[in-house]
């Protein structure tokens, strides 16, 4: 056996260590590198900034624990930015683990907004199965849809939902999206069939996915994708966090990532000559 | 006594965590212990938050407050019980009504919104004048986007042998699938890191403390 | 009776849903609304179905003492802590049986429901995906090769999105001249997602797309049955 | 007598103000929709307006305010409780800064109406009503016996090179059907796959392993594995413990495949089905293992590491193809010759559109413009 064929056939627990020390040194040591802002991300930013102040708008959180490392930077840079434009959030949820992670992203937002009351600046609709029927009916029928907030409340209580009975008064909708139902289902129906403004977060799994509705068409406004989009989203409102911190390990740790597959090749050409 | 609490659960978490990441050493006890915890939790979730969020304001308040304005409510409520019957298997075949009408409504709201969206709307976002761009770069690129998406189509299509001009563009087409898919992997790649750096910020800032928030 | 009837059932609400889109007059429009919302019933009775299966599977499993049979006790319990938890003291501001119970709430800081959710089951479910950044690191190594000319440009296309969606990409080509910007990392991943990636995407979402529609309409006639149980 | 002038000269400058304001209230049927919306519509070219409020009456007497929109809006859309052929009665009111009425209202009545066709929706009836056609027609024709060409797809020519090589080393082969249920298309395109894949392991005395993680898949799987072995004349041959069920657990399955692969070492490995993060690890294991590997799913985000790990993968729609091809089931034919044509008819479309657009003719991209 050669030295590389060795090489190949190390044990993978091996590879664990590396890529384990590979993201955690780098979390310690922060070197700060340079966040470069694109296109796509800009264009949410725009968005909810040209929203006129007291519009109603739908953040819907489709996403659980599992992808919480990059939905929730977005979820917490996205809500700021709407608050401070005055906006009126009108929080749901595909996904039930979504309600938990809403109230957690406003449990981290609301000290900077003492002003901001429940009820008349943002509700939390809670979660509702069904997925894309679901936002169907809602076109229709909205209030049928989610009769009470997450806490059993009527909605006629709350002032912010008054006059709201479908998609027409809303500004836009934002998804936070890790999978099916999601983004790819408020595309189809709030933009395609109802014609309101569709932009949102997703995971960097989806990216290439969503890409082909960032068009001129608009069928998506804009896409905040993975950790290094937050990252970019929190340069925008300027309120580096979470994702800004993380750049430099996920910057590492691709350098890890790359050398690994470059490594593995050389290998694999090498024995494949000597064979 | 909440902040002792607190404590309490992040050192829980971690410890957790750690069970989890054992399975990357091999599969133990530990892994399993933690498994089946994230299974119950899970299914305890889903099912108290489908109680409150969905058949109490949807279904039960509506007939418990109006029983007469709401009375139409008791077919899905009599859907949704036959759907329980599955878990009898002597008359699980009842359940095909239920089912019937949920695969009967998706069907009929994809077929319009898919094509709506994913062909139409992809086909309209094609039809551009490649040389109306701004600069040298994008009109490669529209020119660029246009050869991808036919070439890739035709890559899909099955009723023609791919040989000839007609394979030469299909093997276009692979190439253009090939490029996305690896940008795909690069996504994912940058997706699962990012997990992994939560965990990080997780045991090294909430637990040990050692990275300042 | 057994097949009929369910077969007619999807004919009949597909046609009516996909007419709707198309006839906004009585009755088709408002039909498909009122199905909306039993949709919405229906898919919450499935969950609650989806849960209960699984209990009643691992609880056959325990009775018959299957391999490893002891975790799925584990399971039960936790399924049975949350379920009463959440019953007695409610979720965030859903008041439970026991009302808010504020007494618990000092003690935890929280309902006991979302203790659980936030301290075990943000940290189980967000480990058990980050896993998969290991499982990628060793076979990024060991198996992701460049065999042949499709693979070849899969890893290349690959490893440039890598570099050019971090800040290590701006900063290793950050001194290119404006001239040369082209070469720049991040643009020449930009460059690969908005064109090169997003025709080979679209490509796969109208053949997919098709699928949908092709597999949506066979549905629909009642050729394909493969929903009703059974091949 | 001069106060009296002054007054005088002050009225007419302010009629002739008002008569000079652009003021307009008007209220349409909203077009295309089932009769339960309403157009508003004002123009407001007059300064002293601070604020607007519309109000609504359905019997011209009893006005309730429906909405405070903004001047520059210049039209709303009323959906609240609004039912077709009724006469509604609307009111415009002008308020100025201090917040008195400045003009009185401005009144207009209208009727909501419930089309029978969607105008907006033209472009998207046509299509559905060309491929539903096709694929019906194409089904049709299949039933009746047609034979419709489906293009050989090249992962399926290496099944018989994998079962001759596994039967030369005498190494089994490994068939993993994807973790989901029998309900998803994949799982039963791979097991189409499947069942020519175990009559050519029955012509060549070979072995397979086909490990589960669904009972509904396992008991599918055994019938159609035992069905091939009858097919190719060697019922005798079937063991029926080749067909086995491990768990339903995601990382357990793996962990179980794992394990089989790594004992039993097999010359081929085939992934046709539904796929989540596990591609990843049974590919590598398998990789390492050195065997051949044949893939196919339509997850969207696990074919790359298919593509990167295997010899070689059906790539989403052609998963289906494949299926089709093997089973020979009309309906599947047909559907995918539909399918067909629906691809043409995008492609020439589209290529006709850019020609229309590089000459500045833009009717048909309007035409398929969401409006």
């Amino acid at each position: 056996m050669s030295l590389f064929q060795k090489l190949i056939h190390i044990d993978r627990r091996i590879i664990f260590i590396l890529i384990f020390f590979g993201t955690a040194v780098p979390l310690l040591l922060v070197l700060n590198l340079p966040v470069e802002v694109t296109k796509n991300v800009k264009n949410v930013y725009k968005m909810v900034e040209e929203t006129p102040e007291g519009s109603p708008v739908i953040i819907s959180f489709d996403y659980d624990p599992s992808t919480k490392p990059e939905i929730q930077p977005m979820a917490v840079a996205i809500i700021q930015q709407s608050l401070r434009n005055k906006l009126k959030l009108i929080c749901i949820a595909l996904w039930p683990m979504g309600v938990q992670l809403c109230n957690e992203a406003f449990e981290q937002v609301l000290p900077l907004f003492p002003e901001v009351k429940y009820g008349i600046d943002y509700v939390n609709l809670g979660y509702k199965a069904g997925g894309m029927v679901t936002i169907n009916h809602m076109a229709k029928d909205l209030p049928s849809t989610f009769p009470t907030d997450a806490g059993g409340i009527p909605i006629d209580e709350f002032p912010i939902m008054k006059g709201i009975n479908n998609f027409s008064k809303i500004g836009f909708v934002v998804g936070l999206s890790a999978g099916d139902p999601g983004l790819k289902q408020w595309v189809m129906v709030v933009h395609d069939a109802y014609g309101r403004p569709v932009a949102g977060g997703s995971t960097a799994v989806q990216v290439p996915y969503l890409l082909p509705y960032v068009n001129e068409q608009q069928q998506l406004t804009g896409l905040v994708g993975g950790l290094k989009g937050a990252a970019e989203y929190e340069k925008l409102i300027n309120q580096p966090g979470f994702a800004t911190k993380g750049m430099d390990a996920q910057s590492v740790a691709h350098l890890i990532i790359i050398l690994l597959i470059v490594i593995g090749n050389v290998g694999f050409f090498i024995t494949k000559r000597t064979k | 006594m909440a902040l002792i609490m607190e404590r309490i659960g992040i050192w829980v978490g971690a410890i957790l965590t750690f069970a989890i990441f054992s399975f990357l050493y091999r599969d133990n006890p530990f892994y399993k212990i933690a498994e089946q915890i994230f299974i119950g939790i899970s299914a305890g979730y889903w099912f108290i938050y489908t109680i409150y969020n969905i058949l109490i304001p949807n279904l039960f308040t509506p007939l418990l407050t109006n029983f007469s304005a709401n009375l139409l409510l008791l077919l899905p409520a009599l859907l949704g019980i036959l759907m329980l019957c599955r878990l009898i298997p002597r008359i699980d075949w009842v359940s095909r009504y239920s089912i019937a009408l949920v695969v009967g409504t998706t069907a009929g709201l994809f077929f319009k919104r898919y094509l709506q969206s994913d062909v139409i709307n992809q086909m309209n976002a094609t039809m551009i004048n490649p040389f109306s761009a701004p600069d040298l770069a994008a009109t490669i690129g529209q020119l660029i986007l246009i050869i991808g998406t036919v070439t890739g189509i035709i890559y899909f299509f099955f009723s023609k042998k791919h040989e000839g001009v007609f394979g030469g563009t299909a093997r276009v087409g692979i190439f253009f699938l090939m490029i996305s898919f690896g940008a795909a992997f690069g996504y994912t790649v940058m997706a699962r890191i990012s997990l992994l750096i939560g965990r990080l910020d997780f045991l090294l800032g909430d637990w040990l403390g050692i990275i300042k928030p | 009776m057994r097949r009929q009837i369910p077969l007619f059932i999807t004919f009949f609400i597909g046609t009516i849903i996909l007419v709707s889109e198309f006839i906004p007059h009585k009755p088709f429009g408002n039909i498909s609304t009122t199905l909306g919302g039993w949709f919405l019933i229906i898919s919450g009775f499935a969950i609650i179905l989806g849960q209960l299966n699984l209990f009643k599977v691992n609880l056959t499993k325990i009775s018959r003492k299957a391999p490893n049979w002891q975790y799925y006790i584990i399971s039960l319990v936790c399924f049975l802590i949350m379920l009463v938890c959440g019953i007695l003291w409610g979720t965030l501001r859903q008041p439970g049986l026991l009302y808010n119970s504020e007494g618990l709430v000092a003690f935890f800081g929280l309902k006991p429901f979302d203790y659980i959710f936030k301290y075990l089951f943000e940290n189980l479910s967000a480990t058990m995906f980050s896993l998969l950044a290991f499982f990628m690191a060793s076979a990024s190594y060991r198996a992701f090769r460049a065999r042949n000319a499709e693979s070849t440009l899969l890893l290349v296309a690959a490893v440039l999105v890598m570099l050019g969606r971090t800040t290590i990409g701006s900063t290793l080509t950050g001194w290119i001249p404006d001239s040369l910007t082209y070469l720049h990392l991040p643009n020449i991943a930009n460059f690969i997602m908005e064109y090169l990636n997003t025709a080979g995407q679209r490509a796969i979402m109208i053949c997919a797309g098709l699928g949908v529609i092709g597999s949506s309409l066979r549905i629909i006639l009642g050729i394909e049955r493969s929903y009703l149980g059974g091949r | 007598m001069k106060i009296f002038y002054l007054f005088f000269i002050y009225f007419f400058i302010c009629a002739y103000c008002l008569l000079a304001q652009e003021i307009s209230f008007t209220a349409e049927d909203n077009p295309n929709d089932d009769g339960t919306g309403i157009i508003l519509m004002w123009k407001i070219e007059e300064e002293n307006v601070e604020k607007i409020i519309i109000e609504r009456s359905s019997d011209g007497t009893n006005f309730i305010e429906i909405a405070n929109p903004m001047i520059s809006d210049e039209q709303y859309l009323d959906v609240q409780d609004i039912k077709p052929n009724i006469k509604y009665f609307y009111q415009l009111n002008l308020y100025n800064r201090n917040g008195e009425e400045i003009i009185s209202p401005l009144q207009t009545t209208v009727f909501a109406k419930a089309e029978w066709f969607n105008s907006n929706r033209y472009p998207l009836f046509l299509m559905t009503v060309l491929l539903a056609f096709a694929i019906i027609y194409y089904i049709v024709s299949a039933r009746k016996g047609k034979h419709l060409f489906i293009r050989r797809i090249s992962g399926l020519e290496t099944i018989e090179e994998a079962v001759g090589r596994a039967t030369e080393l005498g190494k089994p082969l490994l068939f993993v059907p994807g973790i989901l249920d029998l309900d998803d298309m994949q799982t039963l395109a791979g097991l189409n796959i499947l069942s020519h894949l175990a009559q050519k392991v029955a012509q060549y005395e070979s072995t397979l392993y086909v490990p589960v993680c669904r009972s509904m898949v396992l008991s599918t799987a055994k019938e159609i594995v035992k069905e091939s072995y009858l097919k190719a004349g060697r019922p005798d041959a079937f063991n029926p413990d080749s067909v086995f069920y491990l768990t339903d657990d995601q990382f357990g399955y793996v962990a179980g495949v794992d394990g089989i692969i790594m004992r039993e070492k097999p010359a081929a490995n085939f992934y046709l089905g539904a796929f989540y993060a596990e591609s990843l690890i049974l590919a590598e294991t398998g990789f390492e293992s050195g065997a051949i590997q044949i893939a196919g799913t339509a997850m969207p985000s696990q074919i790359p590491f298919f593509v990167a790990a295997c010899d070689y993968t059906l790539i989403g729609e052609e998963l289906f193809a494949a299926s089709a091809y093997l089973s020979n089931e009309p309906a599947q034919l047909g559907s995918l010759k539909g399918q067909d044509v629906g691809k043409a008819i995008i492609i020439i479309t589209f290529l006709a559109g850019i020609v229309l657009e590089m000459f500045g003719i833009h009717f048909l991209k309007e035409f398929f413009t969401m409006h």
